[in-house]
């Protein structure tokens, strides 16, 4: 199976609940860290805010799912890794983060546009007793190493032994959804394969209100947004309700 | 003699770290545990016929491998002791009756990170037990099970032989023996693919 | 009689004047103090993790590769003297060479040392020796820093075994004396170790195409900050070696090293800073007008946060490059020994400014259209460590400059060379 | 990194980072390794003793460097340059020919004849039976006075030219000795009876150039001379005129009279320690 | 010979180039960085097979479909259940997280008496003497239960009082109780038949009511519409999550809602945009555009816009007579598509008054959010699995947590159809807890017991043959064989739906125009979460997210 799994986000469905940040870091047995703040936190399922910049009722306010893009070209945190822990699954596309192989040195960080990168910066701990609620397809990573979406691929897993003792070659899509879109309450969040020309999701990606964020900048990522506002779309554009203030001095 | 001192010297230096490092180190290295009980394999073979593995290291339907059998498989035939053997007595009095699973020790136990799928080595691959697990599944004696004191790792994964050098196929599971099967059959898996 | 109680004389090489022992304890104390704060905060990193630093998942390098890019830049001196010294037979640079390698050492092992507590698992850095993904600068840095810190613990070694008690030992001494001839192999090493790690520096961030403020194009697998790296460091090297040699002449009041060497230092420096000027500006020029629009990056956005306007760059290119270039390249203006030490300083304070531009403007600027413009303080502990590392340099230096032939290059060298 | 080991790829870049390296790497190894082995074939070869020599003997000052013959007044100036081997010397014979001019007044010290004097402040007296006495020389003597300790070799020992041949101490400094000649130790004397060893040299004494190295008749008046002045500008209380002025004469445990003294580097000096 | 420092220098020479050959570097090497995998102080999930249970959700009276993964017994994973009608699916952001509850640093663990550890004897014993010495008031916070009928019994029997804790949909339903005598608890706003909402700050996408019931509801028909089926108009004075979303957002004065609901009422009257009778506000359209900071314009536009697609329902955030009087206005009460009755009518409710008298003992169930504190000198047993802190309670009484009690889910409160699930005891309660209905039962032996209230109910539904069952497939009630199989199917996880809501035939007329006063409101839904606390994994939302500003009461 050679899939390019990506996602579609439709931009107008999504309420900013915040369901599918819960619903990623309870299947990642991500660690709630008490002394976290929203720039040391761990949110490989991060939706952000965002607004038209203008005030008063002219202003208007969206929000969008960050996770890792699953870039396809020249993937940035792939290429700077210095220990190969970062690949591009050449028959998923998904790009894996490998936390056992990772040092830690954060150069991948630095390397990826959309910040959906996540240091552990503390132990991972739970409550005495909570680890028994811990997801057990997920190993928990531990503290100095980066982690990143990885698109459930537990899930993956699952479905492919699930498949393989059917006898099947080929995983069922009903059995790999990640948990962001299994969670999302208004189905902004649409999942599935790029390759296949057929897959709504692929049809949906082709669509002009589809877009992806920082394009242009060429790493061709995997994961879309779809907005009929054309201030949202704009926002792909990394200079974006910017105006420039003082060329010089 | 007075001229050769040095190098006298040095060969007792080095034989010393040899001795040290091929002799004594392994030993200390390793803790060696004795299974709570000693199964035989051979045993159940013959007078049980349970000769398919998968009689009792099923795999479930989902896909999912379920390692060692259950205490209430063992009691299907151990509700009441079979023998006088004292293990016998403690498989009884121990876990039958009172229904506690026993603690076996696994030889081949990976890690939490690592996600090994017998449903598609097995049924896909068609690989056999043995090509792995080698015949300790008709072996006559539990064997010693060694744990790592560093890294908590079964010894069977680094393999018997403390050079990994002419290790059959079936000794040794780290990752590089994983990879040097994989790349054998020529199948590509990326990280992922077996860790999780 | 308490001067014999506290007497170091037997190590001091014959001849050699220095102050009295307790004055030299004296001067080391807060250094030593420094260093002890700094080695505990350290501790404090590797037992509890990077939380101890103020570092976040947007500013995920620091203060720390801050300064690994600048010392590593500093101690570029170290293998261009080398290189000029036996590959380019400059002899006349000789006298400054035993101060180059201790300055080199101190800088490397310090970098590393920082490297170390900067990696969030450094029991698993040794992976990227056994898994390397050569496509990465890091890697490449990673191999030819570890190299050559080894090529400079080697060139340390003979230094070292010229010390009054230990060349007693005769193993010792006639193992200096073999490893002495070999050196010129060394300094060839380190020149091409020294040359790739460099530029892999600069590559660290001229690769990065996700961050279009530190993305250039180049040649071949070479971002053009590869080259400038290059440049930058060697033009720094030498003027950083004249600062510290400086030092310590005003410190102990003698001069070390004849005249004319600094101006011909400072000449070198300048020819070089100058060089590397105009590539800056060229590649500026490129970077701004061509590869970052054509990723959707205008070049106002870059300047519009402050205090990273276009003052900075100004400052870089021409305030810290052209001008201490001219100071220190013309013969009026490098005879005057302040202006010339000035211009020195400035050259430094220029390369550090660009390493500063390059680690933190990169993270600080936004990507998204919706980040904001982040800014960080680095945490007691990243600070301790950072001056740690000065602290261990004064103090190796200052032990080298006591017990070493560091600036007396023994009347044996050259019967060395020649002699069988 | 080898292939066979997860990550490595079999791309031009990749074999040519890796060869790239491990050339670097064999490099730096072989560097090291070759500076071992010469140093080990250099001791096999006895020239180890020969190369710390020279090393110490080209730290020496430019005073102590002096040519015997200048010493004896036979040239005006010549600075040695085969560290006091003149054994090796081609310039010698024209040089000895001359005709010595030092002054030959009494020092107030007693240095016979009939031995022959190393640079280090030891004499050496031939005997009958082919071997040698070795001995401190007056001066130093003078200096040293009873030593608190000696650490002599042991009989049988092999002793080199120039290096160490006994070590004393006297107030906790150490004082190392250097050897006149290279031999064999037959026999170890003590301060009391005057000679420290007794060796069989490895060079027959009937061969002219055996003792050649050694100073002689008027060279030892020049040098003790110069000795001397060093001794005076070291010892003396600063600035006080000269303690022992000329024709003073020496007073014996220097070392204990004079305590506030430099003594680190007058023994230096004396014991040509570097 | 003796061995000299030179020896020993050699020798370790030797044994450093033999250590080299040997394992121990390297396996070392290799070792210790396996040791920094697997480091032995991170916890790592247990390696059992998962299950996965059908239930629904107790925390709160919403009772949203559950599919919780179990492994060894506990829960290590929630998600949504499709086939739940009501929720398809959908659940709020903390239940994603509520398996984690059990075991949250503020779960109670054991009976403390008046800030002094105590034991459930001492509980049984002090409230059996307490009951039989005075009058027993019950408070529930989630009526219509079983175990809300145990409490309700045993108030009655002891000749005392069962009074219900209300959420603030129903607190928006309560005029029309008044207004018509039904109960608000049998009213429901039928969402499903409205063409036009107008909600005046109600968080109808931010966790109001059923939070899958509307979210679903607007995703399918209103989201990236131009011109939606379904018209969501926003009336807020922030920019909410709702009004980002919302079809239109009118930016008003924070708490002018009333003055002008009453100023829409007016002018749909006036020009006659519904044909409505009765009385006509004092509220002139210049005084409510005074007050709300819109247009005189704006606000007839407004009220156009409203009368337009119909049938409208106007939704307050709280008790607000005025926006309910709009709804009559609209003639959306007691109609499709507007404030609808639930076939099944539960008798009226004494709202509780946080100031008892006349009381001897006040049990307090753990449905009743933590911030309802009795001023009363009667004793107070406080039932509760989380300790909100800060309470004046005599006794405070573990109770179940997160799936840990056999417990049953009537239809939720903002619904406008009848429904029934049953969501059984998953798990091993992670203290020694009871509920209030356990205790109780424990004192008054005649009580009936939960299970048998939930057998009884169990056999009446099957009794009337109405409805459907949606388990893991869907079927009719009246195909289903035994009252027992039905039973057994609601304790697998599905869920009852009575017959579609029919429009209740009740009318409603104003006598005069009510007053303006509203209740309080507060707009994050996290303030209504009933757990005094949130679960682990909302520090994503709170602390390690900017998303949402952290609630003010509550402390993760």
């Amino acid at each position: 199976m050679s899939a390019r799994y990506g996602m579609v986000i439709d931009i107008d469905r999504c309420t900013g609940c915040g369901s599918c940040m819960v619903a990623c870091a309870a299947e990642n047995n991500v660690p709630t860290l008490p002394k976290a703040t929203a720039r040391t936190g761990l949110t490989p399922m991060l939706v952000r805010r965002v607004s038209n910049g203008r005030e008063g009722n002219a202003r208007r306010e969206s929000f969008i799912p960050i996770l890792c893009m699953h870039c396809e070209h020249d993937t940035p945190c792939v290429k700077v890794c210095p220990q190969q822990a970062v690949e591009v699954d050449k028959a998923t596309g998904i790009v894996m983060q490998m936390p056992q192989r990772c040092l830690g040195c954060r150069y991948c960080m630095t390397a990826c546009p959309y910040h959906a990168r996540y240091f552990n910066w503390w132990d991972p701990a739970w409550p005495a007793g909570m680890e028994k609620s811990l997801n057990p397809g997920v190993s928990v990573r531990m503290r100095g190493v980066v982690e990143k979406c990885n698109l459930c691929h537990s899930r993956l897993h699952a479905a492919m032994e699930k498949a393989a003792a059917a006898g099947k070659k080929e995983i069922d899509p009903a059995d790999y959804v990640p948990a962001c879109v299994e969670a999302c309450p208004t189905g902004a969040i649409h999942f599935g394969n790029l390759a296949d020309p057929n897959d709504p999701v692929s049809r949906e990606a082709r669509s002009p209100n589809a877009f992806r964020l920082l394009a242009r900048i060429g790493t061709e990522p995997k994961v879309y947004y779809k907005s009929k506002e054309a201030w949202v779309r704009a926002l792909a554009e990394s200079n974006a309700g910017r105006e420039p203030e003082v060329q010089h001095g | 003699m007075k001229q050769h001192r040095n190098a006298i010297v040095f060969i007792l230096g080095l034989a010393a770290a040899l001795f040290v490092g091929w002799f004594v180190f392994p030993r200390v290295l390793y803790v060696q545990k004795h299974q709570p009980l000693d199964f035989l394999h051979k045993t159940h073979a013959e007078k049980s016929g349970l000769t398919d593995c998968s009689e009792c290291h099923t795999i479930r339907e989902d896909g999912t491998f379920a390692g060692m059998p259950a205490m209430e498989k063992c009691a299907g035939c151990h509700s009441d002791k079979i023998g006088e053997s004292t293990a016998e007595a403690t498989l009884v009095s121990d876990y039958i009756k009172p229904g506690h699973e026993t603690p076996w020790l696994v030889y081949s136990r990976q890690p939490a990170n690592v996600w090994f799928s017998h449903a598609i080595h097995v049924k896909r691959a068609q690989l056999s037990c043995d090509e792995c697990h080698a015949t300790y599944g008709t072996s006559d004696a539990a064997k010693i099970y060694q744990v790592n004191r560093i890294s908590g790792y079964s010894r069977d994964v680094w393999g018997p032989s403390m050079s990994r050098l002419g290790r059959a196929p079936h000794e040794g599971m780290k990752m590089s023996d994983c990879e040097a099967c994989h790349a054998k059959h020529n199948i590509e898996v990326g990280c992922l693919g077996c860790h999780e | 009689m308490a001067s014999t109680v506290l007497t170091d004389s037997r190590w001091i090489a014959r001849g050699e004047e220095r102050t009295s022992l307790p004055r030299f304890l004296l001067w080391l104390a807060p250094w030593a103090a420094l260093l002890a704060v700094g080695v505990y905060a350290a501790g404090l990193c590797l037992y509890y993790g990077l939380n101890q630093t103020n570092m976040d998942n947007r500013f995920a390098f620091g203060l720390w590769i801050f300064l690994d890019l600048g010392i590593i830049a500093l101690g570029a001196g170290a293998f261009f003297t080398g290189f000029l010294v036996y590959i380019l037979k400059r002899a006349e640079l000789k006298p400054i060479l035993n101060t180059a390698v201790v300055v080199g050492f101190i800088c490397y092992s310090g970098a590393v040392a920082i490297l170390m507590i900067d990696v969030g698992q450094p029991l698993r850095a040794w992976f990227t020796f056994w898994h390397p993904n050569t496509h990465s600068m890091l890697t490449e840095v990673t191999f030819c820093i570890s190299c050559y810190l080894l090529v400079l613990c080697l060139e340390y070694i003979p230094i070292l075994l010229r010390n009054r008690q230990l060349r007693r030992l005769p193993s010792f001494l006639v193992f200096e004396h073999q490893l002495h001839k070999l050196v010129p192999v060394l300094a060839a090493v380190g020149t091409l170790l020294s040359f790739f790690h460099q530029g892999s520096l600069g590559g660290l961030y001229g690769v990065l195409r996700g961050r279009p403020f530190a993305f250039r194009s180049g040649f071949l697998i070479w971002p053009s900050t590869f080259f400038l790296f290059i440049l930058s460091a060697i033009a720094s090297g030498p003027s950083f070696l004249m600062l510290i040699t400086a030092t310590v002449e005003k410190i102990t009041g003698r001069q070390l090293v004849p005249r004319d060497l600094f101006r011909r230092l400072g000449f070198i420096s300048g020819v070089l800073l100058g060089i590397y000027v105009a590539a800056k500006c060229v590649d500026t020029l490129i970077w701004l007008n061509v590869t970052s629009p054509s990723v959707g990056f205008a070049p106002w956005q870059y300047y519009v946060h402050k205090p990273f306007g276009t003052p900075i760059l100004f400052a870089e290119i021409v305030v810290f490059g052209l001008i201490p270039a001219f100071l220190l390249t013309f013969r009026k203006t490098a005879a005057h020994r302040v202006l010339l030490l000035t211009a020195a300083a400035m050259a430094c304070g220029g390369v550090l400014l660009n390493r500063f531009v390059l680690t933190v403007q990169t993270l600080a600027l936004p990507t998204l259209s919706f980040d904001e413009f982040l800014s960080y303080t680095p945490s007691w502990q990243e600070i301790a460590s950072f001056s740690a590392v000065i602290a261990y340099g004064v103090i190796v230096y200052s032990l080298s400059y006591r017990y070493l032939p560091l600036f007396a290059p023994s009347k044996g060298t050259d019967s060395h060379v020649s002699g069988n | 990194m080898f292939p066979g080991i997860d990550g490595f790829h079999w791309t031009v870049g990749h074999i040519l980072f890796l060869c790239l390296f491990f050339a670097v790497a064999a490099t730096i190894g072989m560097t090291v390794a070759r500076a071992v082995w010469h140093t080990a074939s250099d001791f096999r070869r006895h020239r180890a003793s020969d190369f710390c020599w020279q090393a110490d003997f080209a730290e020496l000052s430019e005073a102590e460097r002096r040519c015997r013959h200048q010493l004896a007044g036979r040239v005006i100036s010549r600075t040695c340059d085969n560290a006091f081997d003149c054994r090796h010397c081609e310039k010698y014979s024209q040089f000895a020919v001359l005709p010595a001019t030092g002054n030959l007044a009494s020092l107030g010290l007693d240095y016979p004849e009939d031995r022959f004097y190393h640079r280090g402040h030891t004499w050496v007296k031939p005997e009958d039976d082919g071997s040698v006495t070795v001995g401190l020389d007056e001066l130093a003597a003078h200096l040293v006075g009873t030593p608190d300790a000696v650490r002599m070799p042991e009989v049988g020992e092999e002793i080199d030219l120039n290096q160490t041949a006994w070590t004393m101490k006297k107030n906790k400094r150490e004082i190392r000795v250097r050897a006149p000649l290279e031999g064999t130790v037959l026999a170890v004397g003590t301060p009391k009876e005057g000679w420290y060893l007794k060796i069989r040299p490895r060079l027959d004494l009937r061969q002219p150039m055996a003792l050649r190295h050694l100073l002689r008749g008027p060279e030892v008046h020049g040098w003790i001379a110069r000795e001397m002045e060093r001794l005076q500008l070291q010892l003396r209380e600063p600035n006080t005129p000269a303690a022992l002025a000329d024709g003073g004469i020496l007073l014996p445990d220097l070392m204990d009279v004079v305590p506030q003294a430099d003594w680190d580097s007058v023994l230096a000096d004396t014991f040509l320690e570097v | 010979m003796k061995v000299t420092r030179r020896d020993l220098l050699v020798w370790s020479a030797g044994a450093a180039a033999g250590m080299l050959v040997t394992p121990v570097p390297w396996k070392l090497l290799d070792d210790v960085s396996i040791w920094s995998q697997n480091w032995p102080w991170i916890p790592q999930p247990a390696r059992v097979p998962v299950e996965v249970k059908q239930s629904s959700c107790t925390l709160c009276p919403n009772g949203c479909g559950l599919r919780v993964r179990m492994a060894a017994g506990w829960p290590v994973g929630v998600a949504g259940v499709t086939m739940n009608p009501i929720t398809r699916g959908a659940l709020c952001p903390l239940a994603f997280g509520a398996h984690q509850l059990n075991w949250h640093s503020r779960r109670m663990r054991g009976v403390r008496h008046r800030g002094g550890i105590s034991s459930w004897p001492e509980a049984h014993a002090a409230l059996t003497k307490a009951s039989e010495e005075g009058r027993t008031v019950v408070i529930d916070g989630y009526p219509g239960r079983a175990a809300s009928s145990v409490l309700e019994q045993f108030a009655l029997k002891r000749g005392g009082s069962y009074q219900v804790v209300l959420g603030s949909e129903t607190r928006g339903l309560r005029p029309y109780e008044n207004w018509t005598g039904v109960p608000a608890t049998s009213l429901g706003y039928d969402l499903e038949n409205a063409k036009t909402v107008v909600s005046f700050g109600a968080p109808l996408l931010d966790g109001w009511g059923v939070p899958g019931r509307f979210t679903r509801l607007w995703a399918e028909r209103a989201a990236d519409a131009d011109d939606p089926q379904f018209r969501l108009i926003q009336i807020e004075s922030s920019l909410s999550r709702t009004a980002a979303r919302a079809w239109k957002w009118i930016s008003i004065v924070e708490g002018s809602e009333s003055t002008l609901a009453a100023g829409l009422a007016r002018v749909l009257i006036e020009q006659k945009l519904v044909p409505a009778r009765g009385p006509i506000p004092a509220v002139t359209v210049s005084d409510a555009a005074k007050r709300s900071g819109l247009t005189a314009d704006q606000i007839q536009e407004l009220a156009r816009t409203i009368a337009a697609k119909r049938p409208a329902l106007a939704i307050s955030s709280d008790e607000n007579p005025s926006i309910a009087a709009l709804n009559v206005v609209l003639g959306s009460v007691g109609k499709k598509g507007g404030i609808v009755g639930r076939s099944r009518r539960d008798p009226a409710r004494v709202t509780a008054d946080k100031s008892i008298s006349g009381a001897r003992a006040v049990v307090v169930d753990a449905s009743v959010p933590w911030d309802f504190v009795p001023e009363t000198d009667a004793e107070v047993f406080r039932f509760a699995a989380w300790d909100g802190g800060s309470s004046k309670a005599d006794w405070l009484l573990p109770a179940p947590g997160f799936l840990e009690d056999l417990t049953d889910v009537p239809s939720p409160p903002s619904a406008a159809g009848e429904s029934y699930a049953v969501a059984p005891a998953l798990t091993k309660a992670t203290a020694d807890v009871r509920s209030a209905a356990q205790l109780l039962v424990s004192i008054d032996s005649s009580l009936t017991s939960i299970d048998n209230i939930i057998h009884g109910r169990c056999a009446e539904i099957f009794r009337q043959r109405a409805g459907t069952l949606y388990g893991r497939e869907i079927m009719p009630v009246a195909q289903i064989a035994s009252a027992d199989k039905l039973e057994e199917q609601l304790h697998n996880g599905a869920v009852w739906i009575g017959e579609p809501a029919r429009a209740a035939s009740f009318r409603c007329e104003l006598k005069q125009w009510p007053s303006l006063a509203a209740a309080a409101e507060d707009p994050d839904w996290a303030e209504h979460w009933p757990v005094p606390m949130l679960p682990p994994l909302a520090s994503k939302l709170y602390s390690e997210s900017s998303l949402r500003e952290a609630p003010a009461r509550r402390n993760s």
